[in-house]
Protein backbone atom coordinates (compact mmCIF):
# COMPACT_ATOMS: atom_id res chain seq x y z
CA UNK A 1 0.00 0.00 0.00
CA UNK A 2 1.40 3.40 -1.17
CA UNK A 3 -0.78 5.15 2.05
CA UNK A 4 -1.66 4.15 4.93
CA UNK A 5 -4.01 6.26 7.25
CA UNK A 6 -4.41 5.89 11.33
CA UNK A 7 -6.10 8.17 13.61
CA UNK A 8 -4.74 8.30 17.27
CA UNK A 9 -6.21 8.60 20.12
CA UNK A 10 -6.37 12.43 20.08
CA UNK A 11 -7.98 12.37 16.78
CA UNK A 12 -5.37 13.21 14.47
CA UNK A 13 -4.89 11.40 11.58
CA UNK A 14 -1.29 10.36 10.47
CA UNK A 15 -1.03 9.42 6.84
CA UNK A 16 2.38 7.78 6.15
CA UNK A 17 3.44 8.07 2.32
CA UNK A 18 5.45 5.01 1.46
CA UNK A 19 7.77 4.90 -1.56
CA UNK A 20 6.70 7.96 -3.50
CA UNK A 21 3.91 10.70 -3.64
CA UNK A 22 3.94 11.37 -7.85
CA UNK A 23 1.76 11.92 -10.49
CA UNK A 24 0.67 8.69 -10.69
CA UNK A 25 -0.68 8.28 -7.09
CA UNK A 26 -1.85 11.31 -5.54
CA UNK A 27 -5.04 11.35 -6.36
CA UNK A 28 -5.28 7.96 -4.47
CA UNK A 29 -3.82 10.03 -1.20
CA UNK A 30 -5.82 13.40 -1.73
CA UNK A 31 -9.09 10.94 -1.87
CA UNK A 32 -8.33 8.97 1.32
CA UNK A 33 -7.18 12.49 3.00
CA UNK A 34 -10.42 14.81 1.99
CA UNK A 35 -12.35 11.34 2.98
CA UNK A 36 -11.81 11.40 6.16
CA UNK A 37 -12.01 15.16 6.50
CA UNK A 38 -15.44 14.56 5.49
CA UNK A 39 -15.77 12.31 8.25
CA UNK A 40 -15.07 15.21 10.74
CA UNK A 41 -11.28 14.91 11.07
CA UNK A 42 -9.45 18.34 11.08
CA UNK A 43 -5.87 17.34 12.32
CA UNK A 44 -3.76 15.91 9.91
CA UNK A 45 -0.02 14.87 9.87
CA UNK A 46 1.36 13.42 6.73
CA UNK A 47 4.65 11.11 7.19
CA UNK A 48 7.06 11.22 4.99
CA UNK A 49 9.24 8.99 6.51
CA UNK A 50 9.27 6.45 4.14
CA UNK A 51 9.15 8.61 1.05
CA UNK A 52 11.70 7.93 -1.80
CA UNK A 53 10.74 11.45 -3.88
CA UNK A 54 8.08 13.56 -4.35
CA UNK A 55 7.40 15.14 -7.96
CA UNK A 56 6.20 18.22 -8.25
CA UNK A 57 2.45 17.05 -9.08
CA UNK A 58 2.69 15.28 -5.36
CA UNK A 59 3.65 18.86 -3.63
CA UNK A 60 1.12 20.29 -5.68
CA UNK A 61 -1.54 17.64 -4.16
CA UNK A 62 -0.14 18.81 -0.52
CA UNK A 63 -0.85 22.65 -1.34
CA UNK A 64 -4.11 22.35 -2.54
CA UNK A 65 -5.20 19.96 0.58
CA UNK A 66 -3.88 22.18 2.73
CA UNK A 67 -6.03 24.76 1.65
CA UNK A 68 -9.05 22.30 1.66
CA UNK A 69 -8.70 21.50 5.62
CA UNK A 70 -7.75 25.13 6.50
CA UNK A 71 -11.48 25.80 4.89
CA UNK A 72 -13.03 23.36 7.28
CA UNK A 73 -10.72 24.88 10.32
CA UNK A 74 -8.30 22.36 10.18
CA UNK A 75 -4.53 21.96 9.78
CA UNK A 76 -2.06 19.83 8.24
CA UNK A 77 1.48 19.32 9.06
CA UNK A 78 4.49 16.95 7.88
CA UNK A 79 6.87 15.19 8.92
CA UNK A 80 9.68 13.02 8.62
CA UNK A 81 11.36 14.66 5.37
CA UNK A 82 14.93 13.53 5.00
CA UNK A 83 17.71 16.25 3.92
CA UNK A 84 16.89 15.56 -0.08
CA UNK A 85 12.81 16.36 0.53
CA UNK A 86 13.81 18.81 3.35
CA UNK A 87 15.76 21.30 0.94
CA UNK A 88 13.00 20.50 -2.28
CA UNK A 89 10.32 22.10 0.21
CA UNK A 90 12.89 24.62 0.56
CA UNK A 91 14.03 25.69 -2.63
CA UNK A 92 9.97 25.67 -4.01
CA UNK A 93 9.33 27.83 -0.94
CA UNK A 94 6.79 25.61 0.38
CA UNK A 95 8.41 25.07 3.22
CA UNK A 96 7.03 28.84 4.41
CA UNK A 97 3.68 27.71 3.49
CA UNK A 98 3.53 24.33 5.81
CA UNK A 99 4.47 23.78 9.61
CA UNK A 100 7.42 21.06 9.30
CA UNK A 101 8.26 18.79 12.05
CA UNK A 102 10.60 16.82 12.54
CA UNK A 103 8.95 13.02 13.39
CA UNK A 104 5.60 12.49 13.38
CA UNK A 105 5.08 11.84 16.50
CA UNK A 106 6.50 15.73 17.52
CA UNK A 107 3.69 16.76 14.50
CA UNK A 108 0.88 15.15 16.73
CA UNK A 109 2.14 16.35 20.15
CA UNK A 110 2.06 19.84 18.90
CA UNK A 111 -1.15 19.90 18.02
CA UNK B 1 -9.30 -2.11 -7.00
CA UNK B 2 -9.06 -4.08 -10.09
CA UNK B 3 -7.26 -1.19 -11.97
CA UNK B 4 -6.87 -1.67 -15.55
CA UNK B 5 -3.97 -2.97 -16.99
CA UNK B 6 -1.35 -0.35 -17.56
CA UNK B 7 0.09 -0.01 -21.55
CA UNK B 8 3.42 -1.65 -21.79
CA UNK B 9 6.51 -0.16 -21.13
CA UNK B 10 9.42 -1.20 -24.30
CA UNK B 11 12.91 -0.81 -22.80
CA UNK B 12 15.68 -1.42 -25.24
CA UNK B 13 19.16 -1.79 -24.59
CA UNK B 14 21.67 -0.98 -27.37
CA UNK B 15 24.86 -1.10 -25.79
CA UNK B 16 26.07 -3.07 -22.18
CA UNK B 17 27.83 -1.16 -19.81
CA UNK B 18 30.72 -3.41 -19.33
CA UNK B 19 34.40 -2.41 -18.01
CA UNK B 20 33.80 1.11 -18.49
CA UNK B 21 31.96 1.26 -21.97
CA UNK B 22 29.38 2.93 -21.85
CA UNK B 23 25.63 1.76 -21.76
CA UNK B 24 22.65 3.17 -23.84
CA UNK B 25 19.15 2.25 -23.59
CA UNK B 26 16.32 3.84 -24.65
CA UNK B 27 12.29 2.80 -23.40
CA UNK B 28 9.00 3.77 -25.10
CA UNK B 29 6.58 4.88 -22.58
CA UNK B 30 2.53 4.77 -23.55
CA UNK B 31 1.83 8.50 -22.87
CA UNK B 32 -0.67 7.39 -19.80
CA UNK B 33 0.41 9.32 -16.16
CA UNK B 34 0.27 6.03 -14.41
CA UNK B 35 3.12 5.03 -15.78
CA UNK B 36 5.81 7.57 -14.95
CA UNK B 37 6.37 5.69 -11.53
CA UNK B 38 6.83 2.68 -13.54
CA UNK B 39 9.37 4.12 -16.34
CA UNK B 40 10.96 5.99 -13.47
CA UNK B 41 12.03 2.73 -11.54
CA UNK B 42 12.75 0.77 -15.19
CA UNK B 43 15.60 3.49 -15.84
CA UNK B 44 16.61 4.20 -12.22
CA UNK B 45 17.30 -0.01 -11.96
CA UNK B 46 19.30 0.18 -15.26
CA UNK B 47 21.59 2.99 -13.91
CA UNK B 48 22.76 1.14 -10.60
CA UNK B 49 26.09 0.32 -12.70
CA UNK B 50 26.28 4.17 -13.38
CA UNK B 51 28.67 6.95 -12.22
CA UNK B 52 26.10 8.11 -9.45
CA UNK B 53 25.27 7.52 -5.14
CA UNK B 54 22.81 5.64 -4.63
CA UNK B 55 21.72 8.75 -2.83
CA UNK B 56 21.26 10.42 -6.75
CA UNK B 57 19.91 7.69 -8.39
CA UNK B 58 17.07 7.49 -5.68
CA UNK B 59 16.37 10.93 -5.58
CA UNK B 60 18.06 13.47 -7.85
CA UNK B 61 17.32 11.28 -11.37
CA UNK B 62 13.94 9.61 -10.21
CA UNK B 63 12.72 13.08 -9.23
CA UNK B 64 13.82 15.15 -12.19
CA UNK B 65 12.50 11.91 -14.46
CA UNK B 66 9.36 12.28 -13.64
CA UNK B 67 9.10 15.85 -13.93
CA UNK B 68 10.04 15.10 -17.62
CA UNK B 69 8.02 12.26 -18.19
CA UNK B 70 4.64 14.04 -16.66
CA UNK B 71 5.47 17.01 -19.01
CA UNK B 72 6.08 15.32 -21.78
CA UNK B 73 2.72 13.14 -21.05
CA UNK B 74 0.55 16.23 -20.26
CA UNK B 75 1.48 18.15 -22.43
CA UNK B 76 3.53 16.87 -25.54
CA UNK B 77 1.14 13.97 -26.07
CA UNK B 78 -2.12 15.66 -24.13
CA UNK B 79 -2.51 11.84 -22.56
CA UNK B 80 -3.08 9.90 -25.64
CA UNK B 81 -1.88 6.26 -24.22
CA UNK B 82 -1.66 5.53 -28.07
CA UNK B 83 0.95 8.22 -28.52
CA UNK B 84 4.70 6.80 -27.28
CA UNK B 85 7.28 8.80 -25.60
CA UNK B 86 10.97 8.06 -26.34
CA UNK B 87 13.52 8.09 -23.20
CA UNK B 88 17.18 7.44 -24.31
CA UNK B 89 20.05 7.10 -21.46
CA UNK B 90 23.44 7.32 -21.86
CA UNK B 91 25.50 6.02 -18.52
CA UNK B 92 29.56 6.58 -18.89
CA UNK B 93 31.55 7.18 -16.26
CA UNK B 94 31.47 10.32 -16.13
CA UNK B 95 27.51 11.62 -16.14
CA UNK B 96 24.21 9.54 -16.86
CA UNK B 97 22.46 11.60 -19.63
CA UNK B 98 18.57 11.20 -20.15
CA UNK B 99 16.65 12.28 -23.00
CA UNK B 100 13.02 12.60 -23.01
CA UNK B 101 11.40 13.18 -26.23
CA UNK B 102 7.38 13.99 -26.85
CA UNK B 103 5.47 14.17 -30.20
CA UNK B 104 3.63 17.47 -29.38
CA UNK B 105 4.29 20.99 -30.56
CA UNK B 106 7.00 21.91 -27.68
CA UNK B 107 7.03 25.32 -26.26
CA UNK B 108 9.39 28.30 -24.73
CA UNK B 109 10.72 27.45 -21.57
CA UNK B 110 12.26 30.75 -21.21
CA UNK B 111 8.49 31.91 -20.96
CA UNK B 112 7.88 29.52 -17.71
CA UNK B 113 6.68 31.72 -15.04
CA UNK B 114 9.30 31.07 -11.43
CA UNK B 115 6.89 29.30 -9.10
CA UNK B 116 8.46 30.68 -5.93
CA UNK B 117 7.64 34.23 -6.09
CA UNK B 118 5.14 35.03 -3.34
CA UNK B 119 1.72 35.40 -6.84
CA UNK B 120 2.83 31.93 -7.30
CA UNK B 121 4.41 30.15 -4.63
CA UNK B 122 0.64 28.87 -3.04
CA UNK B 123 -0.16 27.66 -6.69
CA UNK B 124 -0.83 24.04 -6.87
CA UNK B 125 0.99 23.60 -10.14
CA UNK B 126 3.95 25.19 -12.21
CA UNK B 127 7.22 23.57 -10.09
CA UNK B 128 7.91 21.06 -12.70
CA UNK B 129 10.78 22.31 -14.66
CA UNK B 130 12.12 24.44 -11.66
CA UNK B 131 12.48 21.37 -9.56
CA UNK B 132 13.85 19.21 -12.23
CA UNK B 133 16.75 22.34 -12.89
CA UNK B 134 17.60 22.38 -9.35
CA UNK B 135 18.06 18.08 -9.65
CA UNK B 136 20.16 18.15 -11.90
CA UNK B 137 23.94 19.25 -13.28
CA UNK B 138 22.09 20.35 -16.68
CA UNK B 139 19.26 20.97 -18.85
CA UNK B 140 18.79 21.68 -22.10
CA UNK B 141 15.97 21.64 -24.55
CA UNK B 142 15.73 21.14 -28.70
CA UNK B 143 14.61 24.78 -30.74
CA UNK B 144 11.30 23.18 -30.73
CA UNK B 145 10.68 22.19 -27.09
CA UNK B 146 9.96 18.86 -27.40
CA UNK B 147 13.17 17.63 -26.58
CA UNK B 148 14.67 17.92 -23.08
CA UNK B 149 17.89 16.31 -21.99
CA UNK B 150 19.19 15.81 -18.36
CA UNK B 151 23.09 15.38 -17.66
CA UNK B 152 23.50 14.43 -13.91
CA UNK B 153 27.34 14.12 -13.76
CA UNK B 154 29.14 11.46 -11.96
CA UNK B 155 28.83 11.45 -8.08
CA UNK C 1 39.80 -4.58 -27.80
CA UNK C 2 36.54 -2.92 -30.14
CA UNK C 3 33.73 -5.87 -30.06
CA UNK C 4 31.10 -5.32 -32.43
CA UNK C 5 28.08 -3.52 -30.80
CA UNK C 6 25.92 -6.49 -30.00
CA UNK C 7 21.91 -6.59 -31.28
CA UNK C 8 19.62 -4.99 -28.99
CA UNK C 9 17.65 -6.53 -26.22
CA UNK C 10 14.23 -5.88 -26.07
CA UNK C 11 12.08 -5.82 -22.55
CA UNK C 12 8.88 -5.12 -22.79
CA UNK C 13 7.00 -4.54 -19.33
CA UNK C 14 3.54 -5.87 -19.29
CA UNK C 15 2.10 -5.73 -15.62
CA UNK C 16 3.67 -3.92 -12.60
CA UNK C 17 3.95 -5.85 -9.73
CA UNK C 18 2.65 -3.29 -7.48
CA UNK C 19 0.98 -4.21 -3.79
CA UNK C 20 1.32 -7.57 -4.53
CA UNK C 21 0.09 -7.92 -7.99
CA UNK C 22 1.99 -10.21 -10.53
CA UNK C 23 4.59 -8.90 -12.49
CA UNK C 24 4.97 -9.67 -15.94
CA UNK C 25 7.47 -9.05 -18.88
CA UNK C 26 9.19 -10.44 -21.84
CA UNK C 27 12.36 -10.14 -23.07
CA UNK C 28 13.35 -10.68 -26.76
CA UNK C 29 16.99 -11.96 -26.43
CA UNK C 30 18.78 -11.84 -29.99
CA UNK C 31 20.70 -15.44 -31.15
CA UNK C 32 24.42 -13.84 -30.26
CA UNK C 33 26.16 -15.72 -27.01
CA UNK C 34 27.05 -12.55 -26.36
CA UNK C 35 23.79 -11.47 -25.09
CA UNK C 36 23.26 -13.93 -22.52
CA UNK C 37 25.03 -12.18 -19.67
CA UNK C 38 23.32 -9.28 -19.97
CA UNK C 39 19.91 -10.56 -20.79
CA UNK C 40 20.14 -12.81 -17.40
CA UNK C 41 21.54 -9.27 -15.58
CA UNK C 42 18.16 -7.51 -17.29
CA UNK C 43 15.61 -10.44 -16.07
CA UNK C 44 17.33 -11.06 -12.20
CA UNK C 45 17.01 -6.65 -11.83
CA UNK C 46 13.59 -7.36 -13.21
CA UNK C 47 12.97 -9.82 -10.26
CA UNK C 48 14.52 -8.25 -7.04
CA UNK C 49 10.86 -7.58 -6.28
CA UNK C 50 10.25 -10.84 -6.05
CA UNK C 51 9.70 -13.36 -3.77
CA UNK C 52 13.28 -14.86 -4.20
CA UNK C 53 16.23 -14.66 -1.41
CA UNK C 54 18.94 -12.59 -2.83
CA UNK C 55 20.86 -15.48 -3.10
CA UNK C 56 18.47 -17.63 -5.05
CA UNK C 57 18.51 -14.39 -7.18
CA UNK C 58 22.63 -14.06 -7.64
CA UNK C 59 22.69 -17.61 -8.10
CA UNK C 60 20.16 -20.07 -8.71
CA UNK C 61 18.06 -17.67 -11.10
CA UNK C 62 20.80 -16.39 -13.04
CA UNK C 63 22.60 -19.49 -13.54
CA UNK C 64 19.43 -21.94 -14.71
CA UNK C 65 18.36 -18.69 -16.96
CA UNK C 66 21.90 -18.75 -18.67
CA UNK C 67 21.38 -22.69 -19.19
CA UNK C 68 18.11 -22.12 -20.86
CA UNK C 69 19.38 -19.23 -22.79
CA UNK C 70 22.38 -21.10 -24.78
CA UNK C 71 20.40 -24.03 -25.39
CA UNK C 72 17.70 -21.78 -26.88
CA UNK C 73 20.67 -19.80 -28.50
CA UNK C 74 22.86 -22.94 -29.64
CA UNK C 75 20.75 -25.44 -30.53
CA UNK C 76 17.23 -23.64 -31.33
CA UNK C 77 18.09 -20.33 -33.45
CA UNK C 78 21.85 -22.11 -34.05
CA UNK C 79 23.21 -18.61 -33.22
CA UNK C 80 21.83 -17.29 -35.77
CA UNK C 81 21.28 -13.39 -34.46
CA UNK C 82 18.37 -12.51 -36.72
CA UNK C 83 16.29 -15.05 -34.90
CA UNK C 84 15.41 -13.81 -31.31
CA UNK C 85 14.70 -16.36 -28.03
CA UNK C 86 11.48 -15.03 -26.37
CA UNK C 87 11.56 -15.09 -22.92
CA UNK C 88 8.34 -14.52 -20.76
CA UNK C 89 8.60 -13.92 -17.05
CA UNK C 90 6.33 -13.90 -14.55
CA UNK C 91 6.63 -12.44 -10.66
CA UNK C 92 4.02 -13.21 -8.14
CA UNK C 93 4.26 -13.92 -4.27
CA UNK C 94 4.30 -17.38 -4.73
CA UNK C 95 6.39 -17.99 -7.11
CA UNK C 96 9.38 -16.60 -10.45
CA UNK C 97 8.11 -18.57 -13.71
CA UNK C 98 10.59 -18.07 -16.52
CA UNK C 99 9.90 -19.62 -19.81
CA UNK C 100 12.33 -19.51 -22.39
CA UNK C 101 11.27 -20.29 -26.13
CA UNK C 102 13.13 -20.68 -29.55
CA UNK C 103 12.34 -20.97 -33.00
CA UNK C 104 13.88 -24.18 -33.56
CA UNK C 105 12.54 -27.91 -33.95
CA UNK C 106 12.85 -28.66 -30.21
CA UNK C 107 14.13 -32.29 -28.89
CA UNK C 108 13.77 -34.59 -26.48
CA UNK C 109 14.64 -34.29 -22.94
CA UNK C 110 14.33 -37.94 -21.69
CA UNK C 111 17.00 -38.67 -24.36
CA UNK C 112 19.43 -36.44 -22.65
CA UNK C 113 22.62 -38.56 -21.20
CA UNK C 114 23.98 -38.16 -17.48
CA UNK C 115 26.71 -36.06 -17.65
CA UNK C 116 27.90 -37.54 -13.75
CA UNK C 117 28.39 -40.61 -15.25
CA UNK C 118 31.78 -41.90 -14.93
CA UNK C 119 32.03 -42.15 -19.39
CA UNK C 120 30.79 -38.70 -19.21
CA UNK C 121 31.92 -36.71 -16.35
CA UNK C 122 35.21 -35.74 -18.14
CA UNK C 123 33.37 -34.35 -20.92
CA UNK C 124 33.35 -30.93 -22.19
CA UNK C 125 29.66 -30.58 -22.77
CA UNK C 126 26.58 -31.95 -22.04
CA UNK C 127 26.16 -30.62 -18.30
CA UNK C 128 23.57 -27.96 -19.24
CA UNK C 129 19.82 -29.44 -18.13
CA UNK C 130 21.38 -31.50 -15.68
CA UNK C 131 22.56 -28.12 -13.94
CA UNK C 132 19.65 -26.39 -14.21
CA UNK C 133 17.48 -29.32 -12.97
CA UNK C 134 19.22 -28.87 -9.96
CA UNK C 135 19.05 -25.05 -9.81
CA UNK C 136 15.41 -24.79 -9.87
CA UNK C 137 11.93 -26.00 -7.94
CA UNK C 138 10.48 -27.22 -11.82
CA UNK C 139 11.29 -28.14 -15.17
CA UNK C 140 9.06 -28.69 -17.83
CA UNK C 141 8.92 -28.41 -21.74
CA UNK C 142 6.32 -28.21 -24.32
CA UNK C 143 6.25 -31.46 -26.64
CA UNK C 144 8.08 -30.08 -28.87
CA UNK C 145 10.52 -29.36 -26.80
CA UNK C 146 11.34 -25.87 -27.83
CA UNK C 147 9.80 -23.97 -24.67
CA UNK C 148 11.38 -24.86 -21.40
CA UNK C 149 9.67 -23.57 -18.01
CA UNK C 150 11.93 -22.93 -14.85
CA UNK C 151 9.76 -22.53 -11.29
CA UNK C 152 11.64 -20.89 -8.78
CA UNK C 153 9.42 -20.52 -5.59
CA UNK C 154 9.40 -17.79 -3.14
CA UNK C 155 12.05 -17.90 -0.76
CA UNK D 1 38.09 -6.72 -16.44
CA UNK D 2 35.99 -10.04 -16.44
CA UNK D 3 39.54 -11.78 -15.28
CA UNK D 4 42.91 -10.46 -14.10
CA UNK D 5 46.08 -12.88 -14.11
CA UNK D 6 48.80 -12.67 -11.78
CA UNK D 7 51.78 -14.54 -11.38
CA UNK D 8 53.71 -15.27 -8.27
CA UNK D 9 56.95 -15.10 -6.71
CA UNK D 10 56.78 -18.87 -7.53
CA UNK D 11 55.87 -18.96 -10.85
CA UNK D 12 52.14 -19.74 -10.21
CA UNK D 13 49.33 -17.99 -12.24
CA UNK D 14 46.51 -16.89 -10.49
CA UNK D 15 43.36 -15.65 -12.54
CA UNK D 16 40.55 -14.26 -10.56
CA UNK D 17 37.32 -14.03 -12.13
CA UNK D 18 35.18 -11.63 -11.38
CA UNK D 19 31.43 -11.80 -11.95
CA UNK D 20 30.67 -14.51 -13.86
CA UNK D 21 32.21 -16.78 -16.39
CA UNK D 22 29.79 -18.54 -19.21
CA UNK D 23 29.07 -18.66 -22.53
CA UNK D 24 30.31 -15.14 -23.67
CA UNK D 25 33.23 -14.94 -21.75
CA UNK D 26 35.00 -18.26 -21.12
CA UNK D 27 36.60 -17.93 -24.34
CA UNK D 28 38.39 -14.91 -23.45
CA UNK D 29 39.45 -16.64 -20.11
CA UNK D 30 40.53 -19.62 -22.09
CA UNK D 31 42.94 -17.88 -24.23
CA UNK D 32 44.58 -15.82 -21.37
CA UNK D 33 45.58 -19.55 -19.97
CA UNK D 34 46.65 -21.06 -22.72
CA UNK D 35 49.20 -17.72 -23.87
CA UNK D 36 50.37 -18.29 -20.51
CA UNK D 37 50.81 -22.00 -20.53
CA UNK D 38 52.57 -20.93 -23.89
CA UNK D 39 54.56 -18.66 -22.21
CA UNK D 40 55.79 -21.25 -19.86
CA UNK D 41 53.53 -20.99 -16.87
CA UNK D 42 52.92 -24.47 -15.27
CA UNK D 43 50.90 -24.02 -11.95
CA UNK D 44 47.60 -22.38 -12.44
CA UNK D 45 44.89 -21.79 -9.50
CA UNK D 46 41.77 -19.74 -10.69
CA UNK D 47 40.31 -17.67 -8.49
CA UNK D 48 36.33 -17.69 -7.62
CA UNK D 49 36.18 -15.80 -4.29
CA UNK D 50 34.56 -12.87 -6.36
CA UNK D 51 32.45 -15.05 -8.62
CA UNK D 52 28.57 -14.98 -8.66
CA UNK D 53 28.14 -17.79 -11.01
CA UNK D 54 29.55 -19.98 -13.28
CA UNK D 55 27.50 -21.43 -16.46
CA UNK D 56 27.96 -25.38 -17.78
CA UNK D 57 30.14 -23.93 -20.65
CA UNK D 58 32.10 -22.34 -17.72
CA UNK D 59 32.55 -25.50 -16.29
CA UNK D 60 32.90 -26.79 -20.02
CA UNK D 61 36.11 -24.38 -20.14
CA UNK D 62 37.70 -25.67 -17.00
CA UNK D 63 37.45 -28.84 -18.08
CA UNK D 64 39.60 -28.59 -21.71
CA UNK D 65 41.74 -26.10 -20.02
CA UNK D 66 42.87 -28.67 -16.68
CA UNK D 67 43.43 -31.26 -19.89
CA UNK D 68 45.08 -28.94 -21.86
CA UNK D 69 47.68 -28.10 -18.69
CA UNK D 70 48.17 -31.73 -17.61
CA UNK D 71 49.12 -32.21 -21.43
CA UNK D 72 51.69 -29.80 -20.71
CA UNK D 73 52.94 -31.68 -17.07
CA UNK D 74 51.41 -28.58 -15.59
CA UNK D 75 48.72 -28.58 -12.93
CA UNK D 76 45.22 -26.37 -12.58
CA UNK D 77 43.94 -25.88 -9.44
CA UNK D 78 40.56 -24.42 -8.21
CA UNK D 79 39.93 -21.92 -5.16
CA UNK D 80 37.71 -19.42 -3.51
CA UNK D 81 34.06 -21.39 -4.51
CA UNK D 82 30.96 -20.22 -1.94
CA UNK D 83 28.68 -22.82 -0.80
CA UNK D 84 26.41 -22.43 -4.10
CA UNK D 85 29.92 -23.04 -6.54
CA UNK D 86 30.96 -25.78 -4.20
CA UNK D 87 27.50 -27.63 -4.66
CA UNK D 88 27.35 -27.45 -8.02
CA UNK D 89 30.92 -28.69 -8.68
CA UNK D 90 29.69 -31.48 -5.94
CA UNK D 91 26.54 -32.26 -8.18
CA UNK D 92 28.02 -32.28 -11.30
CA UNK D 93 30.68 -34.97 -9.60
CA UNK D 94 33.56 -32.35 -11.20
CA UNK D 95 35.23 -32.23 -7.48
CA UNK D 96 35.93 -35.21 -8.41
CA UNK D 97 38.46 -33.88 -11.68
CA UNK D 98 39.83 -31.02 -9.76
CA UNK D 99 41.73 -29.87 -7.02
CA UNK D 100 39.60 -27.65 -5.16
CA UNK D 101 41.00 -25.43 -2.27
CA UNK D 102 39.72 -22.91 0.63
CA UNK D 103 41.72 -20.10 -0.73
CA UNK D 104 44.11 -18.70 -3.23
CA UNK D 105 46.61 -18.62 -0.81
CA UNK D 106 46.24 -22.48 0.19
CA UNK D 107 45.75 -23.15 -3.63
CA UNK D 108 49.56 -21.61 -4.12
CA UNK D 109 50.67 -22.64 -1.18
CA UNK D 110 50.08 -26.79 -2.15
CA UNK D 111 52.26 -26.58 -4.96
N1 LIG E 1 7.07 18.75 -23.12
C1 LIG E 1 6.34 19.88 -23.10
N2 LIG E 1 5.60 20.24 -24.18
C2 LIG E 1 4.85 21.39 -24.17
N3 LIG E 1 4.80 22.22 -23.13
C3 LIG E 1 5.50 21.93 -22.02
C4 LIG E 1 6.31 20.77 -21.95
N4 LIG E 1 6.91 20.74 -20.75
C5 LIG E 1 6.50 21.84 -20.10
N5 LIG E 1 5.65 22.58 -20.87
C6 LIG E 1 5.01 23.87 -20.51
O1 LIG E 1 5.74 24.43 -19.45
C7 LIG E 1 4.87 24.76 -18.37
C8 LIG E 1 5.59 24.61 -17.05
O2 LIG E 1 5.84 23.23 -16.78
P1 LIG E 1 6.19 22.78 -15.31
O3 LIG E 1 7.23 23.70 -14.77
O4 LIG E 1 6.55 21.34 -15.36
O5 LIG E 1 4.88 22.98 -14.46
P2 LIG E 1 3.42 22.36 -14.61
O6 LIG E 1 3.52 21.20 -15.51
O7 LIG E 1 3.04 22.01 -13.22
O8 LIG E 1 2.58 23.48 -15.18
C9 LIG E 1 3.69 23.84 -18.53
O9 LIG E 1 2.52 24.38 -17.95
C10 LIG E 1 3.58 23.72 -20.04
O10 LIG E 1 2.86 24.79 -20.58
N1 LIG F 1 16.36 -25.60 -26.96
C1 LIG F 1 16.88 -26.74 -27.46
N2 LIG F 1 16.60 -27.10 -28.74
C2 LIG F 1 17.13 -28.21 -29.27
N3 LIG F 1 17.93 -29.06 -28.60
C3 LIG F 1 18.25 -28.77 -27.33
C4 LIG F 1 17.75 -27.60 -26.70
N4 LIG F 1 18.22 -27.57 -25.43
C5 LIG F 1 18.98 -28.66 -25.29
N5 LIG F 1 19.02 -29.40 -26.43
C6 LIG F 1 19.71 -30.68 -26.64
O1 LIG F 1 19.99 -31.25 -25.40
C7 LIG F 1 21.38 -31.54 -25.28
C8 LIG F 1 21.86 -31.38 -23.86
O2 LIG F 1 21.87 -30.02 -23.51
P1 LIG F 1 22.70 -29.56 -22.24
O3 LIG F 1 22.40 -30.49 -21.12
O4 LIG F 1 22.38 -28.12 -22.01
O5 LIG F 1 24.21 -29.74 -22.61
P2 LIG F 1 25.08 -29.11 -23.78
O6 LIG F 1 24.35 -27.95 -24.34
O7 LIG F 1 26.36 -28.73 -23.11
O8 LIG F 1 25.27 -30.24 -24.77
C9 LIG F 1 22.07 -30.63 -26.27
O9 LIG F 1 23.27 -31.17 -26.73
C10 LIG F 1 21.03 -30.53 -27.37
O10 LIG F 1 21.14 -31.59 -28.27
Amino acid sequence: MSFNLRKDSKGVVVVGVDGQLIVGNRQELKQKVLDALEGGAKKFVIDFSRTGYIDSSGLGVLVSLSKKIREQGGDLRLAGLNEDLQTLFELTKLDTLFSILKTPEEAVAAF
Amino acid sequence: MTTPPAPPLRLVVRRRGREGQPLEFSLGVPSDLACVGDAVELVALQCRAGPLSMRRLAFNLRTALAEALTNAITYGSRRDPAKVVQVRVEVTVQAVVIRVQDVGDGFDPAAVPDPTVPANVAKEDGRGLFVLRHLVDQVTFNPKGNVICLTLRAG
